[in-house]
């Protein structure tokens, strides 16, 4: 056991090693000023995946609305940023545009960078918090759930959009010139963002760990797999979920917070149900369930995405949606586990836990009207 | 009063787009628990489907009626292709058929763009569906009309077939009970396959449709496919009946609150009340108490 | 030891973060350090050689990729055309395209990409507002040029943008004087819910204020909206003489349906349109909107000799079936406009450029646009298009010769406190 | 309607053997601990859209009882069960030690002191033995607790693992288990659970014969001190095990006593034999 323990320690400092010298060392030497922010731009993305691949892969809840939580991580962030430029009691210059020249009230506590921070690591999570109390204490779960949560996303931006004067609608909020303090404009400063990015990847990298290897990891992957056999147990299989959805919410807050600073821009084009879904293709190519594959799976479709498609637009959609397809359908806990010995069935999604109903009555043939003859066979 | 007639009437319209979009969703979704996120494209075939049958029958009425039986073709074959080799293989993992649909949606799309152009593309309506006619004293679109009958008698002739025909008979049974569907010598393979090609059919059905109403173009599908998710999840899982009332039911209310505020807002409102809804009845409105555990 | 172990591993991970905000603080510069201009590297361009580099910048994947291959395609025309005719100073231009996926951060990043990478002397392209907004600052920090070729909502005028599009006082105003001119006093307003349309509506009801015009209905649709039931009750209910709509994309095609199949008419309502051209007319279905009116600053039909090469020369390149529309003429006017300031100049250094720039005209085809050195717009001719049953739009008013780009609408009194 | 799948018996010369020992130290608890358990149902009744599923059904289990549930397909068997655990909705009184259970959520109902199996055995398959039991053993563990790694193995889990015999198996995922094993998986499960109330949905379906003859010894010694109910089709199994026997028939209890009793009972020769068999398909479940 200790032999074990040891040999697994080291394989962890060894693995942060590596991470670390790649990320810290090797990306920063042999990548343009361009190719770095391009690379912090996909981290940000990343950390959704990270999010993504606990709620998801561990937890059976499949969210196609993370868009919302990095939309109010991205907004929120950028509204300081915006808040800053314009200097004390200043106004954003797109408020000056076309809004009637006031900051609303609710904007005013960004002024502070403290409470910035502190708004973007407990909104969007106080609010994952609620809504997956909310939902999964009634027990929507399942494709229930996904569409909720799709509903949630184009309910978010059509809101974003509808709301210009506060929120620069279709233009989101955009033209940071300093990041606390910082100049963007000056390279340097932007290698430094990188530097933060990569770090706060790797930190949530290794609390994804902690907690896959925790008694909640995996107390979390047999909620999954038999939610009402948890609920049988003694637990309340809501809770359990209600927490890796709000991990996975924080991350995505995180990711989008950082990702304002480094593109310069978070608009509604960022955060809809598009981008969502978009956010769990490499989840899934990379590997839903593992710890390393949503974030290298969501690198690679970043980086593929940015090389291929500008020279095969056309066969690069072919190409993602075909990989897509694939794996989903025939390779369902991706890439990276392409080799490794599968032991066991493997259920992935969120079927039915719980006893099958062998005794319950056939349903008479013809009678009644539908409502009797379509009972069962539901998510 | 005109006002009120005439809201009601956009209600109904919106309720019966809705309804024949998610009309076939009822059917794979909520009897097969199949989660086609293509079904909007689908959609899009069926509007592509009159527009190249309008190249061929210049006349628009007879290409719409045409069109409207062709369309059932293509998007019950496109529904059957999907089902025999993708969707087949994955009936126990409802959400992977989510994402892997989603795929199928984004590759039909592009594959719409390199066939027709990006640019939209046109269906003329035929004379007899033009103007308007006078209901209540209110002038009601005839292509409203149209598509409101339309949708009544897809719900009508769908409820038919499923309670009256062998194959009615057949779908129930394996929805209700696979295995001892399976014992009383029912193919459930052929079942399912025949279930979601009609299922498909009728989105495209929906398609041909919605020429009448507004554009061509790749993405028609991903404007309706939510608000059809919607409506099935709100009328209850399996119910014809609840798919209905929901897709009125949600149709009247995004009318009459657009009416009294903006389009924008009674969206947001409406996606709010379909939350708190299912905060009340997570089963949906008309739900069938089983044992089931969803 | 189990302490020890978690102790270790938590100073491990956190390191990195920490390392990084030490750093930033070491070696960042502040922004209040010093006023330095961005520039201070110098541009990459190279120009010694006997080609340079420009880069063209549209979505061809998305949403967007519809209206902006158009673009693309004629500035592919007019790149070959300047290459055919001796280039630039001598020198042959080498396009680098990009694709900005209708998406406003790749816009950004591609930007970034052409500016720094690639090293282009100027940029053409982008379509969206947001697009626009999210490549400004990339042009901005890097002192580079980006030229604009989209009608859009004014209030903006960047040193590094040239736009060759209308701004709201060559458009919006122009139609709405031309309402005026017939007679209008009642005028309906429905757009896309976003920022084009609100600015503009704003100007608009300030305007119609002063001009004794009743704005009798002001309502916005989401983007991609497909039910127009409602707001077309509206609208028929309100008594509007006339509708100014700026709705965008698909949008169009659902609201001419519904306008027509309620029995509204382009005889008894008019709809003026601006963001609906040549190429968007066979979506929409002429049926639908034959006899409506738009307002651009260019239509294929347009009679002069310029227009008529134009015309000949895209429908050579491209195919007969092809029409050419506003934007794409303005993007074909871009490229030529860059050469005229370069050549002006006899430099490709941006500062050069900006300082030449004032007063750089072209016989467009469009007629002739002239460069305002101060606010990088140009002086354009509005002109009210009225769609024919052949698809194309015929030009039914002008406006008296061209009209000063005032993107800030300074010189409208009624315009006072809009921005 | 098969009941049983037919999934194949482990080997019979398989190694895995129960172990009574263990079990000793896992039950070794005072009795008192159990005296006043008892199990009492009175006028459940349980409709789904229409169709009663179990009709006014009183019930009555004490400590120390091994009860067998039994009657044809429909007849509401896993249904009270369902009920008594709060997976079902229904109306009536369901009281242990005397609690009220109806109307509250199942995991508090867990909480109370009772736990259950699945017709279809259902473990965390993806999961450890180990893990499977020791998140069975944690539903009171806190919140720091669970978010730290397990450093050793519970007492209580460790002994449960000799009781089922599966201490060889305890790191393989429980999904590569035989069916046999997966049932005292769940077995092992409920004891962790310290569940006083143990309701065994078929608990020996797809068991060899000599699996059968361990789990019936091993409910045998759990009933002494705990209120066991047993659901089960096996008749020769009931016959053996059972001390007593509650016959159910479309929802209502049909007849209740010993083995011998309800043997002897003509309506359940009736119902068992009579037109029941051919129309129902149950004949082999009644030999």
């Amino acid at each position: 056991m200790s032999a074990l323990w040891s040999n697994e320690r080291a394989r962890l400092l060894v693995g942060i090693g590596a991470a670390g010298l790649l990320l810290f060392v090797v990306a920063p030497n042999v990548l343009s000023d361009f190719r770095l922010n391009l690379l912090a731009k996909f981290i940000c993305l990343a950390m959704v995946a990270v999010g993504i691949g606990l709620a998801w892969g561990r937890g059976g809840m499949l969210t196609l609305g993370q868009g919302v939580f990095f939309g109010l991580g991205g907004y929120l962030m950028a509204m300081h940023l915006k808040l800053a430029d314009a200097g004390p009691d200043g106004v954003p210059d797109f408020m000056l545009l076309y809004g009637d020249g006031t900051v609303p009230a609710w904007w005013e506590p960004m002024r502070s960078p403290v409470v910035t921070i502190l708004a973007i690591l407990l909104l969007p999570a106080g609010l994952a918090a609620l809504l997956g109390l909310a939902v999964f204490k009634r027990r929507v779960r399942g494709a229930y759930f996904a569409i909720l949560s799709q509903a949630l996303a184009a309910a978010f931006v059509i809101l974003l959009i509808g709301q210009q004067k506060v929120t620069g609608g279709t233009n989101g909020l955009n033209g940071f010139r300093s990041f606390f303090g910082f100049s963007l404009a000056d390279p340097v400063n932007k290698e430094m963002l990188y530097y933060i990015a990569a770090g706060t990847l790797l930190v949530m990298v290794l609390t994804v760990r902690l907690i896959m290897r925790s008694r909640y990891g995996e107390l979390l992957v047999a909620v999954r797999d038999q939610e009402n056999r948890v609920r049988f147990l003694g637990y309340d299989p809501a809770l359990v979920k209600v927490l890796a959805y709000t991990v996975a919410a924080l991350f995505a807050a995180i990711g989008g917070a950082l990702f304002a600073p480094v593109v310069g821009i978070i608009s509604p084009a960022d955060v809809g149900v598009v981008p969502s879904i978009a956010f769990l293709v490499g989840v899934a190519i990379g590997g839903r369930a593992t710890l390393l594959g949503p974030v290298i799976g969501s690198l690679a479709v970043s980086w593929a995405e940015t090389s291929l498609s500008e020279r095969f637009p056309s066969f690069w959609t072919y190409f993602l949606g075909g990989l897509f397809i694939l794996v989903v359908a025939f390779l369902p806990d991706g890439l990276a586990t392409v080799g490794r010995l599968r032991l066991g069935r493997r259920s992935s999604s969120d079927e039915p836990a719980g006893p099958d109903t062998s005794d319950e009555p056939a349903p008479a043939d013809d009678e009644h009207d539908e409502a009797t003859a379509t009972a069962g066979r539901t998510a | 009063m005109d006002a009120l007639v005439s809201q009601l009437f956009a209600g109904l319209s919106l309720g019966s787009v809705l309804l024949l979009a998610a009309l076939g969703l009822a059917l794979t979704f909520g009897q097969m628990g199949v989660i086609n996120m293509a079904h909007g494209e689908f959609m899009m075939a069926g509007a592509y489907t009159a527009f190249v049958v309008q190249k061929v029958v210049a006349d628009a009425g007879v290409s719409l009626l045409v069109s409207l039986v062709i369309g059932f073709l293509v998007g019950g074959l496109l529904g059957l292709l999907l089902e025999v080799t993708l969707i087949s293989r994955m009936y126990h993992r409802p959400l992977d058929t989510l994402l892997v649909t989603f795929g199928v949606a984004l590759v039909l799309q592009q594959l719409a763009r390199d066939v027709f152009g990006a640019p939209n593309v046109d269906v003329r309506a035929p004379a007899w569906l033009s103007g308007a006619v006078q209901v209540l004293g209110v002038g009601v679109p005839r292509t409203r009309l149209f598509i409101l009958a339309l949708a009544v008698l897809a719900v009508v002739a769908m409820a038919l077939a499923l309670k009256l025909t062998p194959l009615g008979r057949r779908i129930r049974a394996t929805v209700a009970n696979r295995d001892l569907a399976e014992t009383a010598g029912i193919s459930t393979r052929a079942t399912d396959r025949l279930t979601f090609f009609l299922g498909s059919g009728v989105a495209g059905v929906a398609g041909v449709a919605l020429t009448l109403l507004g554009s061509i173009g790749p993405t028609l599908g991903t404007a309706y496919i939510v608000d059809a998710f919607l409506v099935v999840v709100v009328g209850g899982i399996g119910q014809l009946k609840g798919a209905v009332i929901a897709a009125f039911g949600l149709g009247l209310l995004q009318a009459g609150i657009e009416y009294s505020s903006t389009a924008s807002i009674a969206k947001v409102l409406v996606f709010v009340i379909i939350v708190a809804f299912l905060q009340v009845r997570p089963q949906g409105l008309v739900a069938v108490r089983t044992r089931s555990l969803a | 030891m189990t302490r020890t172990t978690r102790t270790t591993r938590a100073l491990a991970v956190s390191s990195g973060a920490l390392v990084a905000l030490l750093a930033l603080s070491a070696c960042g510069s502040r922004t209040d350090d010093e006023a330095s201009g961005p520039s201070a590297e110098g541009s990459c361009v190279e120009t010694d050689g006997d080609s340079v580099k420009i880069g063209f910048l549209n979505s061809l994947s998305g949403t967007m990729a519809i209206s902006e291959q158009t673009v693309r395609d004629s500035l592919d025309l007019a790149a070959k055309e300047i290459n055919a005719a001796g280039g630039v100073l001598g020198k042959q231009l080498t396009v680098v395209g990009e694709d900005g996926q209708s998406e406003p951060t790749v816009f950004a990043e591609k930007a970034e990409k052409l500016i720094k990478s690639d090293c282009v002397a100027a940029v053409f392209g982008g379509w969206t507002s947001s697009s626009r907004k999210a490549m400004l600052p990339v042009f901005e920090d890097n002192d580079a040029l980006l030229f604009y070729p989209v009608q859009y909502e004014g209030l903006e005028a960047s040193p590094n943008i040239f736009y060759t599009g209308a701004t709201t006082n060559q458009q919006i105003i122009p139609g709405m004087d031309y309402l005026k001119e017939q007679g209008v006093t009642k005028v309906f307003l429905v757009g896309s819910d976003y920022v084009f349309p609100r600015t503009a509506n704003k100007e608009i009801i300030a305007y119609a204020g002063a001009n004794g015009i009743e704005i009798v209905g002001e309502e916005y649709a989401p983007l991609g909206h497909t039910d127009f039931s409602t707001i077309v009750t509206k609208l028929k209910g309100s008594g509007a003489q006339a509708v100014f709509n700026t709705l965008n994309g698909d949008s169009n095609v659902a609201f001419f349906k519904e306008y027509k199949n309620v029995g509204l008419t382009a005889e008894t309502v008019p709809v003026v349109s601006v963001s609906i051209a040549e190429e968007e007319v066979g979506g929409i279905g002429v049926d639908n909107i034959v006899g409506q009116l738009t307002a651009w600053n260019y239509y294929q039909t347009v009679e002069s000799p310029e227009n008529e090469k134009f015309v000949a020369a895209f429908k050579a390149e491209y195919g007969d079936d092809r029409v050419t529309s506003d934007p794409m003429e303005a993007a074909y006017t871009s490229l030529y406009l860059w050469k005229g300031m370069v050549e002006k100049a006899k430099s490709f250094a941006v500062a050069d450029v900006q300082a030449a720039a004032d007063g750089v005209s072209f016989d467009a085809p469009e007629g002739t646009v002239t460069v305002n050195g101060d606010n990088h717009h140009i002086a354009k001719t509005a002109l009210i298009g009225k769609i024919d049953a052949d698809g194309l739009i015929y030009p039914v008013w002008e406006s008296d010769g061209p009209i000063e780009p005032d993107p800030f609408l300074e010189g409208y009194e009624w315009a006072e406190g809009l921005s | 309607m098969t009941t049983h799948p037919a999934t194949p018996a482990p080997d019979e010369g398989a190694q895995v053997q129960l172990d009574p020992q263990a079990l000793e130290a896992v039950i070794a608890a005072p009795g008192e601990r159990f005296r006043h358990d008892y199990l009492e149902v009175r006028g459940l009744r349980v409709e789904f859209d229409g169709f009663v599923a179990v009709d006014g059904v009183d019930l009555t289990v004490t400590q120390g009882d091994l009860r067998f549930l039994i009657g044809p397909n429909g007849a509401g068997k896993t249904t009270i069960v369902d009920a008594i655990t709060g997976l079902a909705r229904c109306s009536g009184s369901v009281q242990f030690g005397r609690v009220e259970l109806v109307g509250k959520p199942a995991h508090q109902i867990v909480r109370a002191g009772v736990g259950r199996t699945f017709q279809t055995a259902s473990v965390f398959d993806e999961l450890s033995v180990l893990q499977n039991l020791d998140i069975a053993a944690g539903s009171r563990r806190g919140l720091p607790t669970l978010l730290r790694r397990r450093r050793s193995v519970p007492e209580e889990v460790e002994q449960a693992l000799e009781t089922i015999g599966l201490t060889a198996l305890a790191d393989s995922p429980a999904g590569v288990l035989a069916h046999g094993q997966k049932q005292w998986l769940e077995i092992g499960m409920l004891l962790v659970q310290d569940a006083h109330l143990l309701l065994l949905d078929e608990p020996v379906a797809g068991m060899s014969h000599a699996e059968r003859e361990q789990t019936g010894l091993l409910l045998q010694r759990i009933g002494e001190q705990r209120t066991v109910v047993v659901v089960e089709h096996d008749m020769e199994f009931l016959r053996t095990f059972a001390s007593s026997v509650t016959v159910l028939h479309q929802g209502r209890v049909l007849s209740e006593g010993t083995v011998a009793q309800v043997q002897a009972d003509p309506k359940v020769v009736e119902v068992y034999l009579g037109r029941g068999a051919g129309a129902r398909g149950s004949a082999t479940e009644v030999e």
